[in-house]
């Protein structure tokens, strides 16, 4: 309940900071502080030291495990806001509404970390979307970014359509809006009823989930979306806002998997399949960096859906340490994206040469992503794929995934390519030591849980 | 044949023919307004549910406010002689076709339901949509959402600023 | 006893790397009496051991001496010990390979005198690591041992042919004789691993004192294999093209590997394991037959070849297919008298050949030398002397050696004896014909040549001396038992060797009648050949656009030989190997994995356009996607029927 | 009524909505039809509340089962304001940029 | 302890050398600590007990930080001990833009073979055979030829799809353990099913296949071994193709007994037919890298054979070879590289003459060359012998075949020899010069090695007899 407390009451906080102070720098500091705040808040609530309980009448259920995911989404955000702090402050005029929408949009996820039904799922979502349909078109004379707001907007509320009827649907059959489906009882054949009300519900609500984690074949506003929106703002959509929506299908399926019966595993390898392909291949022939990672963040999102392919520790864990990563990566290669100023891979020529601490770091981030040993990205993949082969499912599946991890090792070293052995003047923003110092300890940091992944999950026991 | 079924279906083919009237209207006025009935019809439907309250939020916010809005919007733009170009008419039959399949697709879904079969909705009776009734657990159970949706105006508000406001 | 045995190797060794690591530092004499006096050393050592090897063996008739230095190769399955053995034939074997070897080098420092310091150097080196690698494979006591010098002689022929390495025409011949050397070592090797999976040793004495452990089958192939090695070294058809052509290198090298010791090895070989061989009966007839091929077929060749060393060197083929036909009968005895005495002979000839090419400066035409005898009287005698040996005229050592593979041949098949008569014959044609125009006749040379004309330095003539002189009395040591009876001494020294081999296959003896009609009719044919030989070059002139036909264009071009093994080896692999390079690798192999980067970024390309921009498309694959995920719930069983049916 | 009257009924306008959202061009009138969807499963969830009140209350006639779907109904419609105000904002912006609010021309961002 | 130094003493000297800005400075450091590592190395041969470390790591996973060293790894640190401070010393007078990085990256590459070699849990040892990648792959990408980017980059995607495929038969391994952990004595220990292992099989053979690699998976190989900076090519040929022989020797033929019984004769066959085929192309090649690289490709192919004939003297001269394939063909590197910096060129038709200039530079090649055609009393010969040994009891025709290796291996490396450094003066070569100081030592201390293990073998054989014995026992 804190986090959603504090992150509504930061977010009006930096409304009116934008008031009171005409300093960008300012208002960054104060977002960090108040992210601090969050995060500690949040934290305390985890342990129980000094939480805000509010009968809640069971819509809302706190669990460990999404607090402690919480956490990570809101440490994500602040390693975010002081990688990209200033970025956000070029965005627009609107520095201040800037950092409010984005503490409405955590509100929202740390609604998504502890929904219990589906009216706060709605909720949730709802309110993690509208101000993102906002940050996308933050940049209101780049015309790219106005259609990438339209188009998001448009589509986003056409899938909110989608996940309502699933949602009425399901509420048609449950009679509630609880997660759990009461018990059928056995008709006079012994034959247990399906359902049919509550099967297509499940299924419009796995689309729309689908669509917000960018599964293909829903993913299709993510490229363009990714693309158009202010780099920073992608960084923050692709991370935080991705990983709780996962959280969300995560938590939402895992009672009412079963109910598909064998065509959830159909259904869901033919997404993760989909989206690999999707996702891997289109990235492969992109032009533009930026692009690029939308279109890897489709393909990171297909590794991801293996936790729900097989629901059981391992693939808890590792959707925790696949959020870790992925965030932490992509979080620090945005930072990097924002400081180039030509997006095209050929913009990141000769990077290694004038900034070597930037393309230092951004290999780093580049080889997580990529799933090389001894980032944390290896282990995030590791754990999805040792939840696969635990379950005792397809085999081929977990083949087909590390073809796939293949070849997005060709996208993403494509650009260290650009950075370590082309030759080129790449055009830089300014990087001040303190940004340095920052993104070089973001990247040890990616190199430690490569190491010793237990320094994430060990806290999740502890 | 009862009352409330000729009413129900007198309101549900109003409100497809609306839709319907909807999609074909070439000019976009005439499309909201024909939105505008189809919202009728459905407070019309929802009197026939007895939930009032509903109908009367349905009618104000809805077809009250903002389809003014959408109107406001339309006229400021001046998009009334905006004819669309033929160009592209296999994607309208491709929308079309699949809008169909889905239809077909959750019907027959519908159809196998046999748990449905024989359940009635309560017609006219029942006082759950009576805005005390309603008031009372918005007020007690449901007051978390009702706060939290706040954050969501709130949100909203700032957004209409930001990308409203001229730089 | 044979204590001293490791120093035999260790000599030339010594002198090897010296000479290569000093070449630029010593001089030449200092090169010169260090390649010469490691050998004699090695010479003397021999000697000694061959005394002690007589002493011995006339008390004990089991004698045989191993001397493990240390394991060479030491696995579970097996183990190889560096060993030497130290016995009758190995050491006879010794003195030929040190004597000549010493004479050899002593000629050497004369002959290659006006080579560069360090080129100097390094031909001594070589020479010494042939020497070395020479001793390795007959002192070995075991077939590993001996295929490393059997390979190290090979090496040391390739750097030595190849040593004027200025002239890719050599680089290629040194080349030629090192991969069909490999040929045949390739052979030996499957022979030695054949040995080893069946007895799991190489030891010689192990080997054949388990022959009954091998099969029939294992034993024929054994032999096989071990003869295609000896095919390889010993210059045997198929695979004798490489010795004509090693004639590339220095004439002292060709003397000494090329005529007197390196061919031999073959032989030897066969000799060494001849247990096995008379075992497998298939085996000697084919050994029976490519030797006569080979000695009648070279000998052919030899008859039309205008190069003084090409002649000696068909020559030698030819006369090591007598050998192996003495072996292919039995005669083991025999082929190594020969060996002995040819080793003599030829080394002779082609000592006397280098002496000659000396003098021409470095003019190897036959047909434009004449009349040397004029200007070189000592080489005129010892080579002379040498012709008569090999031709086979009683009493000199070519007479006595090559009358007992003969007389041995005989009594195995008569047509077998008339064929290898011919082939005889025709040797003491060529040979003289080779005399003729060499030595008598007029001087068909350049002015200048025949100005520079000059008998050679003493340290050339003085091997070529003893040379003649053993080249004339070293057919004593196996006078025939009808001239005397038991004094064939070489075969009593060398009974112990072939003792289970007599025991199995006595070699028979002809009526003493018919031996002597044998050796008379030989012997006057052979006189014929000579007067004929004579007669016609005596006065032959060089004459311009001399164009041969029918049998003599044949001859003159080798049968064609080179050009066939082109034709349907050599050619056709590089053809392959140009398919694979080319084709296979290219487009196969490596455009499959390139292919298949193609096809991922194709596709990218492709699905890219998928994502069209227009929300409408996407909104509407949204649609049919949900349909699809529908009509999977509805058909969930069929298709898991479906996947499960694939899988 | 039937419950299956109105889950027909529902799912018509659905599809209605749906179909004018993948044919129409003008982004006004797509997100209209997107309303018409959020219309018409206000109306089935009213509909359903509806079904589950009367089934419960033939036990217990003080029953309030099958409010929380139409105060469902209600949040839906907080939302749909919500996001009224911010799409024809974004509208808005959009046509100010380009003077058109047709979405076949979004297609700067492609492939 | 000792153990852990091996990985250890690279890893942080590599890093810190990295650090350096004085190209020149990282130079001599980077050899020290090279030199440092053989010392180390060979105290570690030496110690009495063998050496071993094990440490807490990544419990909640069942992987363990172990590494054991028994006579394989033994033999293997050995020549990645001895490689680095040969491979130094010959590029010692060469100029590397960026030096400091350059030999960093190198020590680093050194640390991730000595792990590969040492490691005892399948997970680290997944680790280590991925960190020895990625320093190469940068070292490739940086320093190499001028197609360098995109060779590498089809090398490294090659070699990494194989390890993925790898890392999914370990995780399934894994999975099937009776104590669930990734330790060497559990996969060791593991009951697979015949179905199950054929299909496992193939997916740790796929990534040593490539990494060896074996026909036909040996396409990245020539490329690479073309476009990467000499020596780095020393490296990968050298010491990281011997990853794939020593992974199948300790990780593919004691976990899957049934699967490689089954499936022997269809890879010994496979390598045969690369080496032929290998053997073949390099008769065609003018290019002498090239040649060189299939060379190599055809000696790996008769050590793969070998391996899968399971014979113990095959293995025992496999393991040998590895050895003595590895500094030979460093050697050969060495040589090539002085070539091409010399003659300005690497096609062998346009050489030729180059003993005139450089004699002691032509006597060493002509070593090297006849180590690399198994002359006796050179090392390569007493591997050879036991191999074509070993094969020839598993099947004579086969081994037969793959003689016939033998023979073009002598036709390719006179080929070579005899268009570069014999013949009239070449154009190209006319301005070369004799080989360097540093060079003439590096090539002399191998030369020496080849001769010394050609006559006295016994010391190596003797070091992985009980690696040997482990297969067999455990086979």
């Amino acid at each position: 309940m804190n986090a959603i407390i504090f992150s509504a009451i930061m977010g009006v906080v930096m409304m009116f900071s934008g008031i009171i102070t005409e300093k960008k720098s300012a208002i960054s500091f104060v977002a960090v502080v108040a992210l601090f705040i969050l995060l500690a808040a949040n934290i305390a609530n985890t342990y129980g030291l000094c939480s805000i309980s509010i009968n809640t009448h069971d819509l809302l259920h706190f669990s460990k495990f999404g607090l402690y995911f919480n956490s990570i989404l809101i440490t994500a955000a602040l390693i975010f806001v002081l990688l990209s702090g200033s970025a956000v402050e070029k965005v627009g005029n609107y520095a201040a509404d800037y950092y409010a929408l984005i503490f409405f949009v955590l509100c929202g996820t740390s609604i998504l970390t502890s929904f219990n039904g589906l009216l706060m799922l709605f909720l949730g979502i709802e309110i993690m979307t509208i101000p993102l349909y906002i940050l996308t078109g933050a940049d209101k004379k780049n015309l790219k970014s106005n259609e990438a707001s339209l188009k998001y907007f448009l589509m986003g509320s056409f899938s909110t359509g989608i996940m309502l009827m699933g949602i009425a649907l399901v509420y048609g059959a449950n009679g509630s809006f609880a997660l759990t489906t009461p018990a059928a009882v056995p008709n006079s054949a012994g034959v247990i009823p399906v359902s049919f009300l509550l099967v297509g519900g499940y299924i419009l609500l796995f689309v729309s989930m689908c669509f917000k984690v960018s599964a293909a074949p829903f993913h299709f506003w993510t490229p363009d979306v990714y693309d158009g929106a202010p780099t920073v703002f992608t960084a923050f959509m692709s991370t935080i806002v991705k990983a709780a929506g996962f959280f969300a299908f995560l938590v939402l399926f895992e009672a009412n998997a079963t109910l598909l019966g064998p065509s959830w595993k159909i259904m869901l390898t033919f997404v993760i399949i989909a989206t690999l392909l999707i996702g891997n291949i289109t990235a492969v022939f992109q032009q533009s960096v930026k692009r690029m990672l939308a279109y890897s963040s489709i393909a990171q999102a297909g590794f991801m859906l293996f936790a729900l392919y097989t629901y059981n520790d391992l693939a808890k864990e590792g959707i925790l340490l696949y959020a870790v990563a992925y965030c932490l990566a992509t979080i620090g290669f945005f930072a990097v994206l924002v400081k180039v100023k030509d997006h095209s891979f050929d913009g990141f020529n000769g990077l290694a040469k004038a900034q070597p601490v930037l393309a230092f770091s951004a290999v780093v981030f580049l080889m997580s992503l990529a799933g090389i040993p001894l980032t944390a990205g290896f282990f995030a993949k590791y754990y999805m794929l040792a939840a696969v082969i635990k379950s005792g499912g397809s085999f081929w599946i977990v083949l087909v995934a590390l073809v796939f991890a293949a070849i997005s090792v060709y996208y993403y070293f494509k650009v260290i390519q650009a950075m370590y052995f082309k030759s080129g003047d790449p055009e830089i923003m300014e990087v001040s030591s303190g940004y340095k110092t920052a993104i070089v300890l973001v990247s040890l940091l990616v190199i430690a849980i490569g190491v010793l992944p237990s320094i994430v999950l060990n806290w999740f026991y502890f | 044949m009862n009352t409330v079924q000729i009413l129900f279906f007198f309101l549900s083919v109003l409100a497809i023919f609306s839709a319907v009237m909807v999609l074909f209207s070439k000019s976009p006025v005439h499309s909201v307004l024909w939105l505008i009935a189809v919202f009728f019809a459905i407070s019309g439907h929802y009197i026939l549910l007895n939930a009032q309250f509903l109908a009367i939020v349905n009618l104000i916010v809805y077809a009250g406010a903002i389809m003014v809005l959408f109107l406001f919007v339309i006229m400021l733009m001046n998009l009334n002689a905006n004819a669309e170009p033929k160009k592209y008419w296999w994607m309208k039959f491709a929308g079309v076709i699949s809008g169909g399949c889905f239809l077909v697709v959750l019907v027959s879904l519908v159809q196998q339901a046999t748990e449905l079969t024989g359940k009635q909705a309560l017609v006219k009776e029942g006082n759950i949509g009576l805005i005390k009734n309603l008031g009372k657990v918005l007020f007690s159970d449901f007051v978390l959402p009702f706060e939290i949706s706040s954050v969501l105006f709130l949100s909203a508000m700032v957004g209409a600023v930001v990308i409203g406001k001229k730089d | 006893m044979s204590k001293i045995a490791f120093l035999v190797p260790l000599f030339p060794l010594v002198g090897f790397l010296i000479n290569g690591l000093g070449r630029k530092y010593l001089s030449k004499t200092a090169i010169g009496v260090i390649g010469s006096g490691v050998i004699f050393c090695s010479f003397v050592t021999s000697c000694i051991l061959f005394q002690q090897v007589c002493n011995e063996s006339c008390n004990e008739q089991t004698f045989h001496a191993v001397v493990t230095l240390f394991n060479f190769i030491k696995v579970d399955a097996f183990t190889i010990p560096f060993a030497f053995q130290i016995d009758q034939l190995s050491v006879l074997f010794l003195l030929i390979i040190t004597g000549i070897g010493f004479l050899i080098h002593l000629y050497s420092t004369a002959y290659m005198k006006e080579e560069e310091s360090h080129h100097f150097g390094r031909y001594f080196a070589y020479l010494n690591l042939f020497v070395f690698s020479m001793l390795l494979l007959v002192m070995g006591a075991n077939y590993v041992i001996m295929f490393i010098g059997w390979e190290g002689v090979g090496l040391c022929s390739y750097l030595l042919i190849g040593y004027w390495f200025k002239n890719n025409q050599y680089n290629y011949a040194a080349k030629k004789a090192f991969i069909m050397n490999r040929i045949g070592d390739l052979g030996f090797l499957l022979a030695v691993f054949w040995i080893l999976f069946k007895l799991g040793t190489v030891n010689y004495g192990d080997v054949f004192s388990n022959v009954a452990k091998l099969s029939a089958f294992d034993i024929a192939a054994i032999t096989m294999l071990l003869f295609v090695g000896a095919m390889g070294k010993s210059a045997q058809i198929p695979l004798y093209t490489w010795l004509p052509d090693a004639m590339a290198g220095p004439t002292p090298v060709s003397a000494l590997i090329h005529a007197a010791t390196m061919v031999t090895a073959g032989i030897y070989m066969i000799a060494r394991s001849n247990i096995l061989f008379t075992l497998a009966p298939s085996t000697q007839a084919i050994i029976t037959i490519v030797g006569l091929a080979t000695a009648v077929f070279a000998a052919t060749i030899a008859l039309k070849q205008n190069d003084i060393k090409k002649v000696l060197a068909y020559s030698t083929v030819s006369q090591l297919g007598y050998m192996f036909l003495g072996l292919g009968v039995g005669a083991y005895t025999g082929a190594v008298f020969h060996v002995f005495t040819h080793a003599f002979f030829k080394a002779l000839l082609f000592l006397g050949a280098g002496s000659v090419i000396h003098a021409m400066h470095h003019e190897q035409d036959i047909r434009k030398m004449g009349n040397l005898k004029k200007y070189m009287p000592i080489t005129h005698i010892t080579f002379l002397l040498g012709c008569l040996a090999i031709a086979g005229i009683p009493p000199f050592s070519g007479f006595f050696s090559k009358d007992e593979i003969l007389a041995a041949v005989f009594t195995k098949n008569p047509i077998y004896y008339y064929i290898a008569v011919g082939g005889a014959l025709m040797t003491a044609f060529y040979m003289f014909r080779l005399y003729t125009l060499t030595f008598l006749g007029q001087f068909r040379g350049t002015s200048e040549q025949e100005h520079h004309l000059h008998e050679s330095p003493y340290s050339m003539t003085i091997p070529l001396i003893v040379l003649a002189i053993l080249s004339v009395i070293a057919g004593f040591i196996g006078i025939p038992e009808i001239f005397a009876p038991d004094s064939h001494w070489l075969e009593h020294f060398l009974a112990p060797i072939f003792k289970e081999s007599t025991k199995l296959a006595a070699v028979h003896h002809v009526d003493h009648s018919q031996e002597y009609l044998m050796m008379g009719s030989v012997t006057g044919l052979v006189i014929l050949m000579i007067l004929i030989a004579l007669i016609l070059y005596k006065k032959y002139t060089i004459k311009e656009d001399e164009t041969s036909w029918g049998i003599g264009k044949l001859l003159t071009n080798k049968w064609y030989i080179d050009e066939l093994y082109n034709a349907i080896i050599v050619n056709p692999m590089n053809a392959f190997a140009g398919f694979c390079k080319n084709t296979i690798e290219k487009n196969g192999i490596d455009g499959i994995v390139n292919g298949v980067g193609k096809l991922v970024s194709y596709s990218s390309r492709q699905l890219r356009l998928l994502q069209s921009g227009q929300v409408a498309s996407y909104l509407l694959i949204m649609i049919l996607s949900i349909v699809v995920f529908f009509l999977i719930w509805f058909n969930d069983l069929t298709i898991i029927r479906f996947l499960n049916n694939i899988f | 009524m039937p419950i299956q009257y109105y889950i027909y009924f529902c799912l018509a306008l659905f599809s209605i909505g749906i179909i004018g959202v993948l044919t129409r061009r003008n982004a006004i009138i797509v997100f209209m039809c997107i309303e018409l969807m959020l219309n018409a499963v206000n109306l089935l969830l009213v509909a359903f509340s509806k079904l589950h009140h009367g089934t419960a209350l033939a036990i217990d006639p003080a029953t309030t089962v099958g409010t929380d779907g139409q105060l469902f109904v209600f949040f839906i419609m907080v939302v749909a304001a919500a996001e009224v105000s911010v799409g024809l904002a974004i509208i808005v912006m959009m046509y100010r940029n380009t003077h058109s609010v047709d979405i076949n021309f979004l297609n700067r961002l492609k492939n | 302890m000792i153990a852990l130094l091996l990985i250890l003493t690279p890893l942080a000297t590599g890093l810190l050398s990295i650090l350096m800005t004085k190209g020149g400075f990282a130079k001599n450091f980077s050899l020290l600590a090279s030199l440092v590592t053989l010392v180390i190395a060979i105290a570690a041969i030496q110690a009495p007990v063998a050496p071993a470390f094990d440490i807490v790591w990544l419990n909640n996973l069942g992987s363990r930080f172990t590494l054991k060293m028994d006579g394989m790894s033994k033999m293997l640190c050995l020549l990645t001990a001895v490689a680095f401070p040969i491979i130094f010393t010959s590029v010692y007078k060469n100029t590397y833009k960026n030096a400091a990085s350059f030999f960093g990256l190198m020590l680093l590459t050194q640390a991730g073979l000595m792990g590969v070699f040492l490691a005892a849990d399948a997970l680290l040892f997944y680790f280590f055979w991925e960190f020895a990648l990625i320093p190469v792959y940068f070292l490739c990408s940086i320093w190499g030829g001028e197609k360098r980017i995109a060779v590498t980059f089809k090398f490294f995607i090659y070699t990494f799809l194989g390890s993925l495929l790898m890392l999914a038969g370990i995780l399934f391994i894994y999975f099937r353990t009776a104590d669930h952990s990734f330790a060497l004595q559990s996969f060791y220990h593991v009951n697979l099913s015949g179905k199950e292992q054929s299909l496992i099989f193939w997916l740790f053979f796929v990534a040593f296949a490539i990494k060896m690699p074996i026909f036909p998976f040996h396409t990245w190989q020539p490329d690479a071994y073309e476009q990467a900076p000499t020596a780095t090519t020393m490296v990968l040929s050298g010491v990281m193709v011997k990853m794939g022989l020593y992974a199948v020797l300790r990780w593919l033929l004691p976990v899957f007994p049934l699967a490689t019984a089954q499936f022997s004769n269809v890879i010994i066959i496979l390598s045969v037919i690369g080496m032929i085929y290998a053997s073949l192309i390099a008769i065609r090649q003018d290019d002498i890298k090239r040649l060189i690289a299939y060379s190599s490709i055809a000696h790996i192919g008769l050590m793969s054979a070998a391996i899968f004939s399971a014979d113990k003297t095959a293995l025992e001269g496999v393991m040998l070879q590895m050895f003595n394939h590895g500094i030979n063909v460093i050697g050969l590197w060495i040589i090539a590289d002085i070539i091409e910096q010399q003659l300005g060129t690497r096609k062998m038709s346009e050489m030729g003459g180059l003993a005139q200039k450089a004699p002691a530079m032509a006597i060493l090649f002509v070593v090297m060359a006849f180590a690399n055609v198994a002359l006796p009393l050179t090392n390569a010969f007493i591997g050879e012998f036991l191999m074509f040994s070993g094969l020839f009891r598993v099947n004579m025709i086969i081994a037969a075949v793959a003689g016939v290796s033998i023979i073009l291996a002598a036709v390719y490396t006179l080929n070579m020899v005899q268009k570069v450094i014999y013949g009239e003066l070449g154009e190209t070569a006319i301005k070369s010069t004799d080989i360097k100081l540093n060079v003439k030592l590096a090539l002399v201390v191998i030369a020496l090695a080849i001769i010394a293990l050609g006559i006295y073998p016994q010391p190596m054989i003797n070091l992985t007899n009980d690696s040997v014995v482990g297969l067999i026992i455990k086979k």
